[in-house]
Parts: structure tokens; sequence; C-alpha cells
């Protein structure tokens, strides 16, 4: 369970979040969603320890963790497994070191388990055994992202937090990514964040969906609550939707 | 290993022919500008207050250290070989005027000044901002490595110049607290070896360096490949590339003004 | 002027001041975990071996440089029997690692400042953090360690090429007998020389690595900061370099003073 | 006024490849861009659409193959004849592209005084009406980091359309925008079309359904080949086709092999 308590963080001039409160249940896939630049990918960034609040507390499985020391949230950020926008893939090793770099640094699994390990990761995102000795350049972009998923997965995070998964992709790796996060979701018992703009994506995916605005929780439900939702900001994003 | 040094060496050569055409399009820009009155007064005076002010500091500072260095080492070796070092102020002048001088204000140059250039260029590039300029028909070359060219040209000769003064200033000074020159002692017996002539060679290389630094930093800006990878690359290899040239440059040049 | 003076200044004063502290965190990181023998092996020939041919370059250069310049001052005095062991001597004790060292700070230095900038701006250094791993000692410290040790060999490789490139030099257009050119490097050539030519050469891999991994691990905003942290890294260096390689000509002249006169070696 | 018959723009055997790629992007590209056409150009994303759409407006040269404006060469065009090409051309690029050293007016009055020498009271009512176009009247002195996601692409909207070109190409016009944002983008597009001279319009996208409204019909750039631009009842009723599966989203069909994907 994760859950944010008057969460507030000003960069320069801009209040990017504004007493921020929401939390995210046990293996529910909850999107984030909002116009791009209200600070949805900051609330990730908080919540692995890359960005410390202002001012209110941010609790991971019950253990408050905004005062906590670089080493101490290392095992915060081993619980919470985050998926950045643009693949960040290390472009010197191929795409098994990639996945297995995790694994092997925090010792998950002995030597010769580690292979079977790294190659069942790559199963889960869809990924044919064949891709693991390429190198990042060599993969599509799509493929980039399924891959910097299996890193994730790599050290069996409890959450998984997607940074935009699917911003400027097209409507097929749009789908694929989607499906992805939703059968994970599923299969391994993941609690998922997604912060995203795709409503589509969002009302066909998601367990429950908040809509932020401005730094704060401006509306939030089911995604047939969402479709009645009176709020002008979420009609827009509706209205956006064909 | 071989092949790493066979490799370095190809791409070394592939270079020149690239590196003569990119000099002699900045000859004919800058005739055609000169000719048609239309040269970047106002922008090449921005560019070289902005190289040279901002390198100045790191430079006389760089310059005076190295000269005090300079003193104390001759007087070492002098103290060694001829047992007396009443002649430390002319060696390490001529040594400064002739060789570091020049080299160590044109490889400060090459870091800060290289460097700034290459990256501005590069993320100039991958955040299409030369296509922009390519579209609105406005030549890049033209627009922004002519004015800079001219700055850094004027801004390695006129700090070579400073800084020797500066290393001449350090020199003396260290001179008189280390070794019990008096100021005047150490200006009159300065000047024996060295003599006007050192003082073109100076120039010559400081113009030399000048030339060689803008063309191979707006040169590796031009070829940065895309993404933030590229501009970090473009910044090394115009440090590289650059200091190498210098210390290169500075061996033809002394060949040449000195032994014949 | 006088204000940008004295604010670049006061910065790099600063800015030093941060980068022995993360020199030192690095260095501690190394002494605790130490570092996979492969990973470091690796990152030595990417950053050494792909070196060798410029450090020899520059160096035979630097030395051929130093003789001419030393020869014309000798020839005014008559004493060119000394110009083997004068060249070798400056070079070996400063010319040769200043210069070389400039060059390796572009070269080593400024390639890794670039490289850990594009991991910070790509996020890559981010991603290993979200890993629940330490990026300091997965990704700094080995380049930090084979940066130091990488520097030191090929400025050591330099100093050798320097001499010979002196010898080579004064033989082929100087005309001075190679034979006894090498024969006089050891009257003057004392063993306080050599120490401080290696001393040096330790001394400033160490500054490059610290200067090159500090300036790239601290990169901000996106492709425009690698450039800037390049260039900042190239001008920190080499203004180090030229504090350290003062300070160290006093001190290990004033050791060899102390060991001559006190000891009476 | 150019004769009706010969293309605008046109690319013939047109191939590129990246230096050091095993591969080339694309090879053997035929099109052709008719006068007062409105035509999308789709593709997944890193197909290489913004690579051709350079390519088409010569700011990268062809591995093979040529392009042709208006039936000469671009590799044959003498001096006059390529500033002539460069003033038809208007482009917004992915990355916008904007002179990030100055402010929001001067990147429009530079471009003025460079080409046009244009200055002082002149100068500035250009700028404002072409800022008055684009919906961002009165930011004159913002500075380009201190614009939004939005503001910006409006901005490189106005500096393409400042020399009221023939040609217009447009590079992901939406990309990375939040659906609200991109819709003002998409309305104000469209606003420039229903100008009196229909303007020929290239619209590079991965975002089918937002381009559909403003192109008459599409080109599909997939593994290295272009199929040529068809309308979009047709291009909708293909069935089985990459362009069917990219138009539908759906997961079965050959672009899901691509991604690698082995459910």
């Amino acid at each position: 369970m994760i859950e944010f308590k008057k969460v507030s963080k000003r960069f320069g001039q801009k209040q990017v979040l504004n007493e921020l409160s929401f939390h995210v249940q046990r293996g529910e896939i909850l999107f984030l969603l909002g116009r791009s630049g209200v600070g949805k990918s900051v609330t990730l960034r908080h919540l692995v320890g890359l960005v410390r609040p202002d001012s209110g507390e941010i609790f991971v499985d019950g253990r408050e963790i905004t005062h906590l020391s670089e080493s101490e949230f290392l095992e915060v950020r081993r619980k919470c497994g985050m998926v950045f926008q643009f693949p960040a893939l290390l472009d010197s090793l191929n795409v098994y070191e990639n996945v297995a770099f995790g694994v092997r640094a925090l010792k998950i699994r002995p030597g010769n388990e580690e292979r079977d390990w790294v190659l069942e990761k790559l199963r889960l995102v869809h990924l044919p055994p064949s891709v693991a000795d390429l190198m990042p350049a060599q993969l599509s972009f799509g493929m980039q992202k399924k891959v910097s998923l299996a890193r994730t997965l790599a050290i069996h995070p409890a959450y998984l937090l997607f940074d935009e998964p699917t911003t400027s992709l097209d409507p097929v790796a749009t789908r694929v990514i989607h499906e992805l996060i939703h059968s994970l979701s599923r299969q391994l018992h993941v609690t998922s964040l997604v912060i995203s703009h795709d409503m589509d994506g969002a009302l066909e995916y998601a367990d429950r969906i908040l809509v932020i605005d401005k730094g704060q929780i401006v509306a939030g439900g089911t995604p047939a609550q969402m479709r009645q939702e009176k709020h002008p900001l979420v009609r827009d994003f509706l209205g956006g939707s064909a | 290993m071989v092949t790493a040094i066979g490799a370095h060496t190809l791409r070394i050569l592939s270079h020149p022919v690239e590196i003569a055409y990119f000099f002699t399009q900045f000859l004919k820009l800058l005739a055609r500008q000169l000719g048609t009155g239309r040269f970047r007064f106002r922008q090449t005076v921005d560019q070289l207050y902005s190289v040279g002010v901002e390198s100045a500091g790191v430079i006389f500072f760089s310059i005076g250290v190295v000269s005090l260095i300079l003193v104390l080492e001759f007087s070492f070796h002098m103290k060694l070989v001829l047992h007396q070092d009443s002649l430390v102020p002319a060696f390490s002048t001529v040594l400064l005027i002739r060789e570091l001088g020049p080299v160590v204000t044109a490889l400060l140059l090459v870091s800060r000044v290289g460097a700034g250039l290459a990256a501005e260029i590069a993320t100039m590039k991958i955040t299409d901002q030369i296509d922009a300029l390519r579209l609105l028909s406005i030549e890049p070359f033209d627009y922004l490595v002519v004015p800079r060219w001219i700055a850094v040209w004027l801004a390695a000769v006129l700090l070579t110049i400073l800084s020797i003064g500066v290393a001449i200033l350090g020199g003396a000074t260290i001179a008189a607290i280390k070794l019990g020159y008096g100021f005047g002692e150490y200006f009159n017996s300065m000047f024996t070896f060295s003599h006007f002539s050192d003082l073109i060679g100076c120039i010559i290389k400081a113009s030399v360096f000048g030339n060689l630094l803008p063309l191979i930093a707006c040169y590796h800006g031009f070829k940065a490949k895309p993404g933030s990878e590229g501009v970090g690359m473009a910044a090394t290899s115009a440090v590289v590339e650059g200091s190498i040239v210098v210390i290169l440059a500075d061996f033809v040049v002394t060949y040449l003004f000195y032994t014949l | 002027m006088m204000a940008v003076l004295r604010n670049s200044a006061w910065s790099t004063i600063g800015e030093l001041g941060k980068t022995t502290m993360f020199g030192c965190e690095v260095v501690g990181n190394l002494l605790r975990y130490g570092t996979p023998f492969r990973g470091l092996l690796l990152q030595m020939y990417v950053v050494g071996v792909r070196s060798i041919s410029t450090t020899v370059f520059t160096g035979f250069f630097v030395g051929a440089i130093m003789a001419i310049q030393i020869h014309l001052q000798l020839r005014d005095f008559g004493a060119q029997a000394f110009l083997g062991g004068l060249s070798a001597s400056v070079t070996l004790r400063n010319v040769g690692p200043l210069l070389i060292a400039f060059i390796l700070s572009g070269k080593v230095g400024a390639y890794t400042t670039a490289e850990l900038g594009t991991m910070q701006v790509t996020d890559q250094i981010s991603a290993i953090r979200c890993l629940g791993m330490d990026p300091i000692r997965y990704l700094v410290a080995p380049r930090f360690l084979a940066v130091v040790v990488s520097s030191f060999l090929l400025l050591v490789i330099g100093l050798m090429t320097a001499i010979g490139g002196g010898a080579l030099i004064a033989a082929l257009d100087l005309g001075v007998n190679t034979l006894n050119y090498v024969q006089n490097i050891p009257t003057i050539v004392t063993g306080w020389s050599i120490l401080t030519g290696v001393a040096k050469s330790f001394v400033f891999g160490v500054i490059i690595a610290a200067v090159s991994c500090y300036r790239g691990y601290t990169t901000r905003n996106g492709a425009s900061g690698v450039g800037e942290n390049v260039k900042s890294a190239s001008v920190q260096t080499l203004v180090t370099i030229i504090i350290a390689d003062f300070a160290l000509s006093n001190w290990i002249g004033g050791l060899m003073d102390f060991c001559t006169e006190v000891l009476g070696w | 006024m150019a004769d009706k018959s010969v293309p605008i723009l046109e690319a013939r055997k047109v191939a590129f490849r990246f230096e050091g790629a095993p591969r080339p992007l694309f090879s053997g590209i035929e099109y052709a861009l008719e006068q007062g056409d409105s035509v999308g150009m789709l593709g997944p994303t890193g197909a290489g659409k913004s690579v051709l759409l350079k390519v088409l407006a010569g700011l990268f040269m062809p591995t093979s193959g040529a392009v042709y404006f208006r039936g000469v060469s671009l590799k044959k065009m003498k001096r006059s004849q390529w500033k002539a090409f460069r003033r038809a051309l208007g482009m917004t690029f992915q990355k916008d592209g904007l002179f990030d050293s100055l402010s929001c007016g001067d990147n429009l009055k530079f471009p003025l005084f460079e080409v046009e020498g244009l200055s002082g009271k002149e100068a500035d009512s250009r700028v404002e009406a072409a800022l008055e176009s684009v919906d961002l009247r009165g930011q004159k002195d913002l500075r380009v980091y201190e614009m939004s996601g939005g503001m910006q692409k409006r901005l490189g909207l106005a500096r393409a359309l400042l020399f009221k070109p023939q040609v217009l190409l447009y590079d992901e016009p939406t990309a990375g925008l939040d659906p609200i944002t991109s819709r003002n983008i998409l309305e104000l597009l469209s606003r420039q079309q229903q100008g009196e001279i229909q303007p020929t319009v290239l619209m590079v996208s991965s975002q089918p359904h937002q381009i559909e409204s403003l192109t008459s019909g599409a080109a599909f750039l997939n593994d290295a080949k272009l199929d040529p631009p068809k309308s979009w009842a047709k291009a909708k009723a293909e069935k089985h086709t990459a362009l069917a599966q990219f138009l539908s989203g759906s997961l079965e069909g050959p672009l899901t092999a691509e991604l690698g994907d082995q459910p």
C-alpha cells in the first residue's frame, strides 16, 4: 500500500505538488492522468527518493520514507521498480547483461540459476531468448522498452511504477505495452502505478483512475465512474478520445 | 591493439580531407562577408568578449603558476650544471615566450572554448536548430561559425601576449622571494637571450593555434551524432584532437621558425 | 571584469573542495567493496589502450620540442654536451608530465565525463538507483580506478617516449650523437627527478579521475548539460594539475634538500 | 502559376542509411506530392518517418536516388534555385528547433532580418501578426524555456509560416503533448488550411486518428518500404495488412512481430 499525505513540492516559482494526497491499494492498477507539465512524473520520482518533498509524508507499506538516508532508500527502491519513459538501458552491455545487472549485484539468484531467471523475465515481456545477446542499439524502440521492463521485473519488486510508458508510441506499440502492464500485474500480483495522459488506455486497462491538475487530485474513480465524471478537465480528456 | 591504433590513425587520416574542406568554406564565407560588407561585426565582438573574458581568469592564473614552476626548475638545473643561477631569469623567460606561454594558453583555450563551441553547435544540431537555420536559408556556417572563428583567433593572440606579461611578473616575484633577486635585476637580465623575433614567433604560434582550434571544434560540432551522447562525444573529440593538433603545430612551427 | 575573475576563482575553489570530497567518497567505496576485476580490465582497455597511440604521439613531440628549445639556449653557451641530461631532466621532472597530463585530461578525462554525463542525462544512473543499487559502486568506482591506473601507466609511457623523442631529434637534426646524448642523461637525471616524474604521474592520474568522474556524475539539464560539464571538467582538471605540479615540485624539492643536508644521502 | 502536372516535391528510388548502420533505414522510395495535396505519412515509431521528411526537405542527402522540386533535382540546383526552394518550404520539427538563446519574439525577428532584411517597426508588426495567428499574442518577451510544450509547438508553427511557404512539412506536430494541447494544435493547423490558396501539406505522425481530419489520405512507411498514399476510406477498408493493424491498433498482425512479440 502506497500513500501520499499532503505532499508539496516547489521548483523555483512553480508549485509543482500542492498538498497532494492519494493512495494505491495492493494489487490494483492505478492510472494517474494529467496534462503535460503538471508534476505527474515528479510524483513518481518522490516515491523512489530521486526527489525529496518540501512538506507532507509518503508511506510505502506503512513506512514513512521522506526522511530516509540514501542507503536506507535502497531497500524502498527494490520494492518499487521504476520503468522510465525512455528505456535508459546501459548501452555498453547486451540485453542479457542489462537484465542480469540488478540480479547479480543484489545476489537475488545464485550464479547457476541466473540464466533461467533472466530468460524467464524476457519471456514474461514476450521477448524471445534470441534477443538476449543483442545490444540495445540493435533493438527497435518498442523492444528496448520491453527490455527495460524486464530489467525492473528481475529484482521482483512489489510495486511497478511506469513513467508515461506509451507517450508518442504508435497505436499498436501502445496496446502491446498496455497489454503487458495488465497481464504482469495480474500474473505476478504486482501493484502498478501508471503515469500517463492516454485516457483510452486508462479506461480500458485501469482498475482505478485519478486525474491530477495543478499539483492536486481533481477527480478519481473506476473507469465506469470516470465516463460519467462531470469535472470539466475529465470531460476534456474524454472529448479527446474517439 | 594494433587494430585500435590502425582504426585511430585511419580516422585521423580521413579527417584532413573533410577539415580542409571546412577551412576552405570558412575562407570563402569570410571573403564573401567582408566583400558584401555584411560582416557581423557586433556578433564577433560579443563572441570576443565572452571568449576572452570567460577564459582570461583561468589562463592568467595557470600561466602565472607555470612560470613560477619554470623559475624554480631552472634554478634547480642551473645550480646542478653551472653552479650559479644568474641566468635563471633569461632561461625561464625565453622558454616561456617561445614555448610554454602559447602552448599552455592554447591548451586551456582548447578545453574551455573548443569543447564549449563543439558542445554548443552539437546541441543546436540535435535540437534541430541547425536544420531550422538551413530551412530559413540562413547558412549556419556563416551565422554561427565565422564570427566565433574570428573571435577565437583574436582572443588566442591577445590572451597569449597578456598571459606572458602576467607570467613574467609571476616569475619576477618568485625570483625575488625564493632566489633573492631584486625586481630591477630580474628585468634587465631577462632579455639577454630573448629578442624581438621570439615575440613574432610567439604571435605566429598563437594565431596558428587560434585558427586550428575553432576549425576542429566547429567540425566536431557539425559532425555530432544524434542524442545527448553525440554532444558529449563532440566536446570530447574537440578537446582531444584540439590538444594533439596544438602539440603537433607547436612542433612544426618551432622546427620551422627556430632551427632553419 | 574583476567580478568575473573573482567569482570564477571563488567557484573553482568551491569546486575543488566538492571534487575532493567526491573523490574521497569514491575511494572509500572502492576500499569497502572493491570492484570486480573483469569489469576493471574492460574499463582499463576502453580508457587506456585506446589512448596509447595518442600518448606516444604526444610524448614524442613534447620531448622533441624540449630538445630543440634547450639546444637553442645551450648553443649560445656552447654547452651542447649537457643537452641529453638537461632536456631529459626538464622533460621528466616538469614539462613532460604537465603537457602529457593535459592531453590525457582530454582523451581519458573528458571521455569519462561525457560517458557518465550521458548516462546521467538519459536516466541510466537513475535506473540503477531504482534497482536499489548504488551507482557510485557499480558505475563510477570501476571507471575511477581504471582512469587512475591507465593515466599513470600512460604518463610513464609518455615520459619514456619523450626522452626517446628528444634523443631522436637531437641525432637527426641537432647533430648531437645519440650515444653521448644518452650517456649524459644519468649525470643530470638523479633518482629524485625520476621520483618527481613518477609521483606527478600518479597524482595527475588521480586528479584526472576525480574531476572527470565528479563532473560526469553531477551532469544536469539535458544534452547541453553534458557539453557544459565536459568543458568545465577539462578546465578544472588543467588548473588542478598545474597547482599540483607546483606543490609537488616544491614539496619534493624540500624533501630532497632535507635528505641531502640532514641525512647526508 | 507553376504548371499543375509536375509534382511539387518528388522522391525517385530514394534510399537512406545512417553512417555505420548495417542496413538502410528505407530504400526504393517512390513518392510524389502534388500541388494542393494534404497528405499524412504514418508508420510505427522508429520506422524513419522523420528522416524521410528531412530527405524530402533537402536537409539529409539520400544514400541513393534523388529528390526533385518542381522537376529540378536538388543535387543539380544552383544557389539561386536552392534559395527559392528553401523559401517555398515551411517545416516544423519534432524537437521544435527553436533558437533557445533567443526570446519568443526574437525567434521570428531574427529570420525576418536575416532573410528579408526587415527591422524596426515593420519587423515588429510582422512578428506581432505571426504570434497573433498562432494564439501567442503578447508573449513576445518570454524566453523559450519559460514556454510550455504547446506554446513551443505554436511558435515553431509561426516560424514555419513566416515567409508564406507553398509547401508545409509537419514532423510529428503533436508528439509528447497531452490530448487537450494536441487538439489545440490540430485546430490551429486546420485553420491554416482554410486560407484562400490551398497550401500543399505533408504531415508525419504516429497517431492516425489525430491527423485524419487534416489530411485527405496517408502513405505508410514500414519495414524500410513506403506504401504510396491512399484515401482514408481505402486505407480503412484494408484487411490483414500492416496498415490495417496500424489503424485498428489491434494485437493481431505483422507489426506485433516487429515488436518481437511472442505472447
